[in-house]
């Protein structure tokens, strides 16, 4: 507000945003929208709208779940090994999607690592929607880790100290002091989990496979459209790219929005 | 109510002090910037660990308690309000954390804030306020913690003059009932709120004893920078302090004092003047005294002197020509004056006797 | 690469499912043509579709299916397309194959975890068709987007059984079982090859084409399991 | 250091990292180790590795030269349609890659929005190394500038208005202040970005094609080798893992670490 | 040098004022917490802007001008030092940003943590440092930044008492050359480095004049409180203090004063006693005077009164029983005694009249 910016940085910022707007344009522009409605209303399209949706709903909550306590431990504690974890936390990120699903199948599959185990249990996920939660959490639970870690780390453990002093439990602390003052990381963190849940494929058609209403999400949807009909697809990736515009607007701009009308 | 222990030990610091606060006894640490004062306190609060540390409250050893569960509550140096709570919330924390229901911790901060008087800022984050406002805010939400060990980094400072006295008063009545260390570089501080004194100089103790003492004869250079002050103990009869055979008047900082409760009377040797008889005119406060030292100090000459009684003793500051003048020295009788409004009589607590455990 | 010696490079985008056989082809191709480098892309025969429509360097395409070739062809893409080698579905099981399948009827078995291409992608058309035509009513676990996904749930014992190409099974070598069923006979798949229009290297391109369809082309290609057509 | 954390943190924590690392030892499980050393050095395989660590170093660095100062921007300053903007930075993150590089060729490509500008111009972009880094940029940079934005929010801009109070003019401020301030955040989102430009298939494969040496990076090598052999596709992605794992470790952690030791 | 102009109009903060300082002047800013002393500041930096403020810098409007082309220079009220900055390079910092070279930079950092006595620390992070420590550093990053305009939130805090004295000097020596706004607590600070002083309470100017004028005579309320003082300026000649016909004997609180150079004597009413008659006795300071005014306030009452050559009006404290006894009422003769250790004797500056912009 009171700091004004250097101006040069307008400029790589203005290509940068270009770049990452121009093909959205670029594909609009291509939709044949006689059609759009048609297309975007049939019922697979609105089974894998729905399916989507909620997967990626409890996909993040999971990330959100397991994720802080480990961006924290991550940020906060010290031990040996440490620095390796927290580069292996970061692979689901490297790993095409596919074999990340691949990797789930030698895991949680019928004959993986554990499938005796789940078997046992009676619990079976392959071909589930489980499965699609499982699949979209493997993929998008690094990023939750990586940006509420990186936001724990900028904000220092002041206050949390302070709570101490005046005889927070660790819990309280935890709750009343660190989440709230890493918001806006954790915010970002949980956007991006849940726009890369929203748009996982790879992973989810190896693990989960795809079936219409229990596994066929959006992406998968739009990848067997574009065999078909690569307009279907474009129109499909349209209705993802409006949903994920009308979630992340409501659930992100708000919060961050009220938080900046605070003075720092 | 507990004592306090302490052994801080920090070599990367170059601190390494012991220091104890019997149950319910104020110490203030005095010290030069960088003394290690701080470092004190955060070793108490459990906030810098080291094995070669020792925190023991009431005789439990509390160096692998965490923070949390050490019954210590700190104010630091710096206000560091929780950005994120309203100023009502910031100082209903400490309630809550201990599991106080939410209505009853916001009664317990109203109350608080109202004390230290920015009750009208209940509701603003702590963004919007100013650096005094700020000070006061924290100084509330650390006196809500109601610990046993209450840890105070300079209380007082960013205050502007017209509270200090009040603030003063809140402090002395919470800090009468807690075993407390207090930070300061004020010596009217340490005189109103301290039961004893520590001066901590490059991370030593060099000095520490009764606050009377300390603050009267001073041995390290640092104490003697900031204190030589007279303190007078006694009751308050009809308008003045009685005590030690000496009636002495003073002003009361607009403070109410109740007729024979206990208050002491401060003055700076420097207000003192040294008569050979009584000289009349507007000092309200002449005593006979026999001059028993003299101590040469830069550009003036401090006079010790005991009163008739020989109970107590005081100190003068004057010029060397005047110690000419007068013709000064050890057994010389001469008279002490001091204007009554250069005498602050503060009130002194239920007990103005020394404690058994001094 | 031979860039060099400004070797003349010829463009190949041919279906996922060629890689090993064209990989061969284009070496033999190389070899006659000294001054030829000839790069190959490969990728789902859509997707390819898509890179030509959107202006992508082609000289020869190689489809997995008539239909994409046909929107192609439709577009003024490509020219004068030939069919150069054909597949038919056979069912894949794990080696152990728990679910004891035989025949093409077993699949419909209640308690078959069976996995089949969405009808969306070529290899699900054919399935549906080949369902049809058997009677059979099918009910997969999964609807795959490619035969690379039905192999892969087979592989790992995910699925009891798909349904694959040919050529997918011999691929796949002994991590699958491979069941062959008359009915996949009705059910051909064509693989049709075509110079781009667009080419540089129109000659080249037809040439080829040519090698491919050639005898020498036709053996790498029922080396592989496939079909003549 | 000082301020110890809940323990039930742990457990959650504790499950979030197996969750995540499971996979990876499953995978590991069943690499053909015999077989491996020849699979991973075959000159097609090292082509896709090479070419894969120089398109995601450079297309990292791209995204940083333009992500960065797009995250200040958004952090920093207001204008109507902020909001809007951050949401849709963040699309590339939710569109499949394959539509992504759809929408990329309906916008560089030969017959895309900017291909006659672009043709006019001499440069062609499509199916070159080149359209790898735009694809790998395009995918990757929101990861770059969320994150970045998380932190500079969290950082808040208290020392941006003591340095300009100090004569610092806003290029200063920038450089000297607000860029080390953040320094953990922004570490964070490179790494993210850096990981998701070497993980990434879908737009490659359909803005740049799969074109080996030129075009074909590990990702899309591991693709090709599935239709034909899982085990020699999970087997490169372990040549992935192991890379990231190293490039990461070497990059990420010192600097953090660096960070940490001077105290807080 | 120029001087400032500075309308600080922020309504959300009830915060109007209207101040001016001189060009080379320095006006002090005192007043309650909370009254908008800050708020002024941070409008003078540009930190804080709305369409109703105006601030000009030499007759050159400044409000669309970036804080960082102002050439005003600021300390805060928290340190704030750069975290990923050594203490060195802190205080390069500004001279960095204004373009001198690496090396020179650094050299005059070295110099300016000389001067506040911390350049031991040089190379410590910021988080190394202790409260006091972290004050002097950000002291000696503002005035690195040699900016035509400085604004110094309560430069004094969190310093202990054995540095003060130093820092005062240094500030003085430093603040002569440049235009000064200075927010302080402390009615000193006011007396040894400001020209005039503005008392500021609820966001408005309720008093504003030149410093010895306000702190001799104060109007407002919260004035009064904090100052009160007697000011004599004349010139230091054999050891005593010579100015209005007056001679002054006084401490000089360790400070070399030139022969005949100009000072100012600064005591408390509190200080000075009343005698009908020359008392003799320790007291250096015995002045005849007659009085001109009694002013109750609270517990004591504050006598005026002109010395006999009548430019000189002194204030003196004294109890009402001590008006009662010496009788006194406007027009009586009496003697105004005042120790020589109860005097400070401060260099007063090149230049110990009032300017002509006055
Ligand atoms: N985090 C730290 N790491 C290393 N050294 C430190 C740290 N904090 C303080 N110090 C050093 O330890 C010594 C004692 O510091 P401490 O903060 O206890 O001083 P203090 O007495 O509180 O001073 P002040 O009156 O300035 O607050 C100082 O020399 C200081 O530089
Ligand atoms: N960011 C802010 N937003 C809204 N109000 C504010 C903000 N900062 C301060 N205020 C309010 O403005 C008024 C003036 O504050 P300011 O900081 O100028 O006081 P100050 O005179 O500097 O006090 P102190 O001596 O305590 O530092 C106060 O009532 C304060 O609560
Ligand atoms: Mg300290
Ligand atoms: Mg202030």
């Amino acid at each position: 507000m009171s700091i004004s910016l250097p101006r040069w940085l307008l400029l790589p910022a203005g290509l940068a945003a270009a770049y990452l707007l121009l093909p959205l344009v670029a594909m609009v522009l291509r939709v044949d929208w006689p059609g759009f409605l048609g297309l975007v209303t049939s019922p697979s399209a609105r089974d894998a709208l729905w399916l989507s949706l909620r997967t990626g709903a409890v996909s993040t909550l999971v990330c959100v779940l397991l994720g802080v306590p480990l961006a924290t431990v991550l940020a906060r504690t010290r031990f040996p090994g440490q620095g390796l974890l927290r580069s292996l936390v970061l692979l689901p990120l490297v790993i095409p999607p596919v074999v990340g699903g691949i990797a789930l199948l030698y895991t949680f599959g019928r004959r993986g690592l554990l499938g005796g185990t789940l078997e046992a249990l009676g619990v079976e996920v392959a071909f589930s929607t489980v499965a699609v939660v499982m699949a979209q959490v493997f993929v998008a639970m690094p990023f939750l880790v990586v940006s509420t870690e990186g936001a724990l780390r900028t904000a220092g453990e002041r206050y949390e100290v302070v709570a101490a002093t005046l005889g927070a439990s660790p819990s309280t602390v935890f709750r009343r002091v660190t989440l709230p003052t890493v918001l806006p990381g954790l915010l970002s963190g949980t956007v991006l989990a849940f726009a890369r849940s929203l748009g996982e494929f790879g992973a989810t058609i190896t693990f989960a496979g795809s079936l219409q209403g229990t596994t066929a999400t959006l992406p998968i949807q739009i990848y067997l459209e574009r065999v078909d009909d690569p307009d279907a697809a474009v129109a499909l990736s349209l209705v993802l790219v409006l949903v994920a515009v009308l979630v992340i607007g409501l659930t992100w701009q708000n919060p961050v929005a009220r938080r900046r009308r605070a003075p720092a | 109510m507990t004592g306090l222990d302490l052994v801080a030990r920090i070599p990367e610091r170059d601190v390494d002090l012991t220091l104890g606060v019997p149950a319910g006894r104020t110490l203030a640490l005095l010290g030069p910037n960088g003394a290690g004062k701080s470092t004190a306190l955060a070793v108490a609060a459990g906030l810098l660990r080291s094995p070669a540390c020792r925190v023991g409250v009431g005789g439990r050893r509390l160096d692998d308690v965490p923070t949390h569960h050490r019954g210590v509550a700190m104010l630091s140096q710096d206000p560091l309000l929780f950005p994120h709570l309203s100023v009502l919330d910031n100082v209903a924390f400490a309630p809550r954390a201990q599991g106080v229901r939410r209505s009853a911790a916001r009664a317990a901060a109203w109350r608080w804030l109202d004390e230290v008087g920015v009750s009208g800022l209940a509701q603003r984050r702590p963004g919007a306020l100013s650096g005094g406002q700020s000070q006061r805010v924290a100084i509330a939400r650390a006196l809500a913690a109601e610990p046993e060990v209450l840890l105070l980094d300079e209380p007082m400072a960013a205050l502007d003059v017209s509270v200090t006295p009040a603030l003063r008063q809140l402090l002395r009545r919470v800090l009468a009932e807690r075993t407390v260390l207090l930070v300061t570089h004020d010596a009217l501080d340490a005189v109103l709120l301290a039961d004893r004194v520590a001066v901590i100089e490059h991370g030593r103790v060099v000095e520490e004893g009764p606050t009377q003492q300390v603050l009267e004869r001073p041995r390290s250079r640092f104490a003697a920078r900031i204190a030589g002050l007279n303190l007078i103990t006694g009751r308050w009869h009809g308008g003045a302090l009685e005590g030690h055979g000496l009636r002495v008047q003073g002003v009361t900082d607009g403070l109410a004092l109740a007729e024979g409760s206990p208050a002491v009377a401060v003055f700076a040797p420097s207000a003192v003047s040294v008569f050979g008889n009584d000289p009349g005119g507007s000092p309200r406060n002449a005593w006979p005294v026999v001059v028993t030292d003299l101590e040469p100090r830069e550009d003036r000459v401090r006079v010790r002197a005991d009163t008739r009684l020989g109970e107590e003793s005081l100190a003068a500051d004057v010029t060397p020509a005047a110690v000419a003048d007068l013709g000064l020295e050890p057994g010389v009788r001469v008279r002490f004056a001091v204007k009554a409004t250069e005498v602050t009589v503060h009130p002194a607590g239920p007990d103005p006797e020394p404690p058994a455990s001094r | 690469g031979g860039e060099e010696n400004e070797d003349t490079t010829l463009t190949v985008f041919a279906a996922a499912s060629l890689q090993d056989t064209f990989t061969e082809i284009a070496d033999e191709f190389e070899a006659e043509h000294a001054d030829v480098d000839v790069r190959l892309n490969f990728d789902g025969s859509s997707g390819l579709a898509e890179q030509i429509q959107g202006g992508a360097p082609a000289d020869v395409f190689a489809s997995a299916d008539t239909q994409t070739m046909d929107t192609l062809v439709a577009d003024d893409l490509v020219e004068s397309p030939e069919p150069f080698a054909t597949n038919t579905l056979e069912i894949a099981v794990p080696p152990d194959n728990p679910a004891g399948i035989a025949t093409f009827a077993d699949l419909a078995g209640p308690d078959v975890r069976l996995v089949i291409c969405a009808p969306e992608v070529p290899c699900g058309h054919a399935t549906a068709q080949v369902a049809s035509d058997a009677g059979v009513t099918l009910a997969p676990v999964s609807e795959e987007q490619s035969v690379t996904d039905v192999l892969g749930k087979v592989t790992t014992g995910e699925a009891d059984a798909g349904l694959v190409y040919v050529t997918d099974v011999t691929a796949a070598g002994e991590d699958v079982q491979g069941i062959p069923f008359e009915e996949s006979k009705d059910v051909v798949n064509t693989y049709p090859i075509a110079p781009v229009t667009d080419s540089e290297h129109g000659d080249l391109a037809a040439e080829f084409v040519t090698m491919v369809r050639s005898d020498a082309g036709r053996q790498v290609l029922t080396e592989a399991g496939f079909g003549t057509p």
